[in-house]
């Protein structure tokens, strides 16, 4: 018999502690298989943040460094200033993360050009915590913070990170993928590859924004979840590639 | 190199630079702004990197960033600006990880004002952020002085792999005085082998990381934490004493403000009055053992700082009851005068002699 | 031998620079000095002033409650330091901006018309050496040369041809006390 | 010939029967067995390994990297 | 209303609503989440306002802008978030408003864990943002507790112009006992004529600010808030004596520890160690009397704390040398268990009894 | 004679402590007269931020806040929203302030569609703290933290506020402006009118980006500031309105 | 009269609210109680537990470091817990999923196959109701009234129909204890 | 008949002598006194008053709202 899929090597041997069927896991075996395929699992540095992914250092096979609540990009920013031009610097990012708390964090990474990758995992709510709403949550979603639905009088509209950090000169490529079924999940990692190649090359600040599920905190079940992502949040949060230097974009 | 004329701010940056410190990271504030302009200038011509950050929150994680990849790097701000960086201090402390944070005191609360101030005394020296932790504080009185605690400072962080404030306040950093940079011999350390630069070359992954879930491990941590904190209790005291071997009565005063106090001493001792002043030059750890050796004899202590009164506290904690502890205090920026000074010594020995 | 000297004036007078000249100049000579600036929003659109300390000794406060000399460019400044000046001490006016009488008798002052000197030697510019050639004259805290020797290490190369200019007005400067 | 060999398998300690692999498998052969794993979830399994065309759909969706896919050498 | 079964969580929220307060705004963070959620639920329904803000730096400006317009404001928040707000804080003291801010504590340093912990206190007592300032802080020990100290902790921030803090710890926040909610008189409190809501119907502008430029006036400032914190120490300081009457030793402690303390306290009487508990409420103003009065004829002090040793400072300086004062702290998220404590009472009595 | 023009009650007696020729000066008296000419004097809040314009709570005629570096869009929320909705609450931002430090807080505000109004002065530079470079300083633009000149490879492209936050569904009102002549300033005062009109009619976030100069430290004289406005500002940074919900944009 | 119990299980086993219920019911019948849950992420997948306190003075501490009763519902909670049963204490195990045994002689376990019970009744989801007729059976702790009363309060009105299986399984509980 | 009441008029004690008014003066009527103020600064000032067309140009930029500006009536 010949090997046609096995556990890539960029993620260590842990069991991770997401809820069954949490789209986090999909997207930590993406990162890791491209880092494999990109040979540059021994040249990366990640930076984990807070929210269910906080763990990460524990996931991914590279070395790895925990950061304070949205500060991931600075974090990110101080670890590839002082290490060699050939090191590869990644963050992994909830939105609440990187679009509340952080949201100072990830536009001046992205101005300053940052030659930085990162994986903006948008499930429209906070997990970790709970299921607050994020600033990424839906216009009448329920959440714990926001019982009666999201309302755009009382919390405004959700942010769409992608359209926001693609007007900024300094970044460079930024793609919003999802991970709903098969076909897309293949398509995430391709942007996944396109963004670490840009930091590769020296291109400058790549993010990729991938449409994840909270099974648990949207009160679904795990394939619920995915049609849920397809059918509502890929209509608020349109896929496609917004800013691409190098293509032209 | 000889001497040269320059501002205390400056001074603060080119000792870093002789310290071996490569990498700045910072956000401008009064009255601090000319060591982050000099940096701007110098990093570069040392093949180091200056970049000015978002904020004092970006920044002390940018510090944070490059501490974990192992070089030597410090931030530096101003009242304020520090109290923003709580949460990134604690990280790096419960990260394990070394950096220089330089707060040159201004005038509070709040925005106060931009005058000098020894007001984060306690915000230093008792963990301003939040959880069990204490950080090596370190108190220069003159510009000659910063040059060496620069050096210590680095050293220290690096050694025990903690975060190291060096403490001044907004006269020291403007003010010009003749300084001299010696070159000193640098220090054994231990290899930075935790740092993550990417595992080319060495073993598993490597994680720097300040989270651990399991209280049982957290209290393990802490515990090590704890045990750091008492070798430097043991190791890392510093402090002069300044004519307290006859004395009856002694002052208790750092930075630029003991400056003041030994011109009030002498002015004192013209009067026949016989003081001395103990100058914690590390105030965390705080010198405990020249008041152990002074407390027996003496007959009364007078704090002086640009605070309500914060160093007294750790002042009382060291006398512990055996003699009266007394404190004058100018706040906002206000500087005690030597007159005042010694108005307060005068007062202190019973009246006017 | 202690000098505690403050010099005041507006924002743009120059004050600052004349008192590190005078800390450059005591440090060539191996004193031991001090600068101490008063900083902050006031020296947008107020009165800025420095603190110079030379002295035998190491300087103990950079601080100056009570200055042997005072130099005092505009009315503000002199408002505010007339009364300070240390008794026995010296307060120098530039009178050719400052319309003002000291009603000390406690204190020697010294009225020195420096703008119009300076326009006498025909570069505006040097209307404060003027007025540092008639401290030194009075105090000999350093020697001009000094003042000379630090200006050439202040100024950017290309300002250098005002340094003879320095030299005159330094020298008029002094003249007014001889007179 | 039907080759016997499994073509999918099942890392079972990992899986914690999400169910998005059964979602995923294009010939609808997976199923949650009825035992429990250590963990207290229901693993996903393959009984009828012959009927899997080796497309590695269950793999590229399973988030906890459960899955290996093998593909019958061709003859 | 009769008993109900709540949440620590969501008995501080409910009673703050109690307490008048309308307004909250704060960012999510475990142990404390189940409040902000309880807040989105229940202030609209008393035609309040919540608002989950973008981060705690956010939400501390938010809640500076809304008591600058005069209305009773809280936030809440654990640990980390908490650091973050020391800058907000300060210039909340600076400007001299109003509010309630709620720690959960957690375990330290940096993100540590979820667990509870009490190593905060120095941060909240001894000010963790930059300046001379002091906020009252109130350490509830049950959750009937809870409901009397919300409503003093607004009284107090609107009597004396000041931000209060409530320290609970995880354990407080998480578990569920009967509580009743009393209505309670109004308290007398002077007009809130200084706050900006606009000209119309006054006289001319009114300003919210901490910024004094001037050191002089900052100096007049800070002076008037420390006679603001000397009438506080006078007339807010709160603690409990239980069986110090006849005491040979006594425990200190705080918030649940004091809980566990007194479950030891309990089975060391039954062996015969007389031995009782000062549980300081106030942790500032800290109690003071209750030590003076012991200090003379107990035979030593033992505090007990979820921190490496931080209130134990204070109990030192309240005995002031006049007695032993005995340590014993767990760390991290790890809670003293009652026979932890009576083995560390039973040493400090002096050997197994 | 009959009265052309005078000194507006929109601003308090006090004298400004500005340099001489700085436009911060001009865009205080714009925002009074509007202020004025719209009869909201009494029933406005303004918010005052850290930077040149701190003391700005002494020059408005109503009452005023300072807020901590960064913050004021967060004090204005807080404001805005525990007041009686008559009520009018304004922030006035140096670039410093708004988009460096404050970048998160008025990206939130935008996004929340808050009720208030913003003056954003952006003079691509920090003055108060002695001229170091601001997000919004030109490339190549030296200043004391970019002594060789503003690098795109070190420190990023300039950040265009104005067009990132029209990105944004909640921002009602967006336009940028000038102070470089009497014809640009009149326009100026139209767009901060339009600005707390919006707010009046209760429409969200409404802000006006001004161009404004630094004479004292770009180091020019105030008339050669002005040419440096229309010359290198604004071709980085063009005039106009970049959202108006209103009027459809 | 003072019962310090803790009930620990999987996530998603009803281990919390089987707590609340009891806390609840202790309340309703004018008792001291208290709940503690353990929280954190250790829920996410993880076991979790509470620690319930029903007394007849002021709970003390709501921390339990020896509990009179643990009720274990998976294996990992049994590992943890049976060692820490007071002495004279008792272990309740949901044996229908754990097949462990004690070694203890000096606790009195209770094994019940709840889920098997639960199914006989034709509604698995009252399997923790089994258990708990067990437990007040053996401890006296509540009147089985109290705990259909809290749960008439805790379950939302369309649910209530599930309150006649809870009222058979409670009875099915306590029966094992007559045999 | 020529009007001489001042048709523009500078509150002198505000005035920082930057210039930008006598750049917009359409009428270049304006010019820095060689007095100084209080704070030391040389006044904008204008003697032809006659000349001034009342435009406000200088009222419109002076950064300190130190001018004031009035228009002869109409007969």
């Amino acid at each position: 018999m010949e090997l046609v899929f096995e556990r890539t090597n960029g993620l260590t041997e842990k069991p991770t502690h997401y809820c069954p069927g949490c789209t986090h896991g999909i997207i930590h075996r993406l990162v890791g298989e491209v880092l494999e395929e990109m040979d540059i699992i021994e040249d990366t540095v990640g930076v984990a943040s807070v929210g269910c992914s906080v763990l990460a250092y524990d996931y991914f096979n590279c070395d790895m460094t925990q950061a304070a609540h949205g500060r991931a990009p600075a974090v990110a920013t101080g670890i590839k200033r002082v290490l060699p031009k050939d090191r590869i610097v990644f963050t992994y990012q909830g939105d609440g993360d990187l679009a509340s708390i952080g949201m100072a964090e990830i536009v001046h990474a992205a101005a300053r050009g940052e030659n930085i990758t990162v994986i903006f995992v948008n499930n429209a709510i906070y997990g970790m915590t709970g299921g607050q709403m994020a600033p990424t949550s839906l216009v009448g979603q329920k959440t714990a913070t926001s019982p009666f639905g999201r309302d755009i009088a009382l919390q405004g509209s959700p942010i769409r990170v992608s359209e926001l950090l693609a007007t900024l000169d300094g970044a460079s490529y930024i793609e919003r993928v999802s991970t709903h079924d098969v076909a897309s999940i293949i398509k995430a990692k391709k942007a996944i590859r396109k963004a670490f190649e840009t930091q590769k090359n020296g291109l400058g600040f790549s993010m990729v924004e991938v449409l994840s599920t909270c099974p648990t905190n949207w009160g679904i079940d795990p394939k619920e979840s995915l049609d849920w992502v397809k059918e509502k949040m890929i209509p608020e949060y349109p896929l496609g590639v917004y800013k691409d230097v190098k293509g032209g974009k | 190199m000889g001497k040269v004329l320059m501002k205390g701010n400056e001074v603060i940056a080119e000792a870093a630079v002789h310290a071996g410190c490569k990498y700045y990271f910072g956000y401008p504030i009064t009255p601090q702004s000319e060591l982050v302009a000099y940096m701007a200038k110098r990093l570069p011509e040392v093949g180091g990197l200056f970049l000015q950050a978002e904020s004092e929150v970006a920044a002390i994680n940018m510090v944070y960033g490059a501490a974990s990849a192992g070089v030597r790097v410090m931030t530096s701000s101003s009242s304020p600006g520090v109290s923003l960086k709580q949460e990134g201090i604690s990280y790096l402390v419960g990260a394990e990880l070394p950096a220089v944070i330089i707060n040159v005191m201004r005038g509070g609360p709040g925005l106060g004002s931009i005058q000098p101030s020894q007001s984060d005394y306690f915000q230093a020296t008792k963990g301003g952020g939040h959880g069990d932790y204490q950080i090596p504080v370190f108190a220069p009185a003159t510009l000659q002085e910063i040059v060496d605690l620069m050096q210590d400072a680095f050293d220290i962080a690096d050694r025990y792999r903690t975060p190291v404030y060096i403490l001044g306040d907004g006269m020291l950093g403007q003010m010009m005085e003749p300084v001299e940079f010696t070159e000193r011999k640098a220090a054994e350390l231990p290899p930075k082998d935790w740092a993550t630069t990417g595992t080319r070359g060495d073993g598993g992954p490597k994680i720097t990381n300040s989270l651990r879930l399991d209280p049982d491990d957290l209290e393990k941590h802490n515990n090590h934490l704890q045990e750091k904190y008492s070798k430097i209790k043991e190791n890392e005291v510093r402090f002069e004493n300044y004519l307290t071997e006859d004395a009856d009565y002694i002052v208790v005063a750092y930075g630029t403000v003991s400056r003041i106090a030994k011109n009030a001493i002498k002015k004192a001792r013209e009067k026949g009055i016989k003081v001395g002043m103990i100058r914690p030059i590390s105030l965390w750890p705080f010198p405990e053992k020249p008041f152990y050796e002074t407390r027996e004899n003496v007959k009364a202590y007078l704090t002086v700082e640009m605070s309500a009164g914060q160093m007294v506290e750790d002042v009382r904690l060291a006398v512990n009851g055996y003699k009266p502890v007394h404190f004058y205090g100018r706040t906002g920026g206000m500087v005690p005068s030597q007159e005042d000074i010694l108005a307060e010594i005068i007062k202190m020995a019973g009246g006017d002699q | 031998m202690l000098h505690e000297i403050i010099i005041a004036g507006f924002g743009g007078q120059g004050v600052m620079s004349m008192g590190q000249l005078l800390a450059y100049s005591g440090m060539h000579e191996d004193k031991q000095v001090s600068w101490l600036p008063s900083y902050g929003p006031e020296q947008r659109g107020g009165t800025a002033n420095c603190s110079v300390i030379i002295s035998d000794e190491p300087v103990g406060s950079p601080v100056i409650s009570h200055p042997s000399v005072a130099i005092v460019l505009n009315k503000p400044s002199f408002d505010k330091f007339e009364p300070l000046v240390s008794p026995g001490g010296i307060l120098i006016v530039n009178s050719s901006l400052v319309d003002k009488k000291s009603s000390r008798d406690d204190i020697t002052v010294i009225e020195v018309p420096a703008s119009e000197i300076a326009n006498e030697i025909g570069e505006p510019k040097v209307a404060n050496s003027v007025i540092l050639g008639t401290f030194l004259k009075l105090t000999n805290a350093v020697s001009p040369d000094s003042i000379i020797e630090a200006l050439k290490k202040v100024l950017p190369e290309r300002r250098h041809n005002l340094i003879p200019a320095n030299k005159v007005a330094l020298e008029k400067g002094a003249e007014l006390i001889n007179k | 010939m039907i080759n016997m060999e499994p073509r999918v398998v099942f890392n079972e300690e990992l899986c914690k029967g999400c169910s998005l692999c059964i979602s995923a498998c294009p010939k609808n052969i997976i199923y949650l067995a009825d035992r429990l794993n250590s963990k207290g979830y229901r693993p996903a399994t393959v009984t009828e390994q012959d009927k899997c065309i080796s497309c590695a759909a269950c793999g590229r969706i399973c988030p906890d990297a459960v899955i290996t896919v093998y593909r019958p050498k061709k003859k």
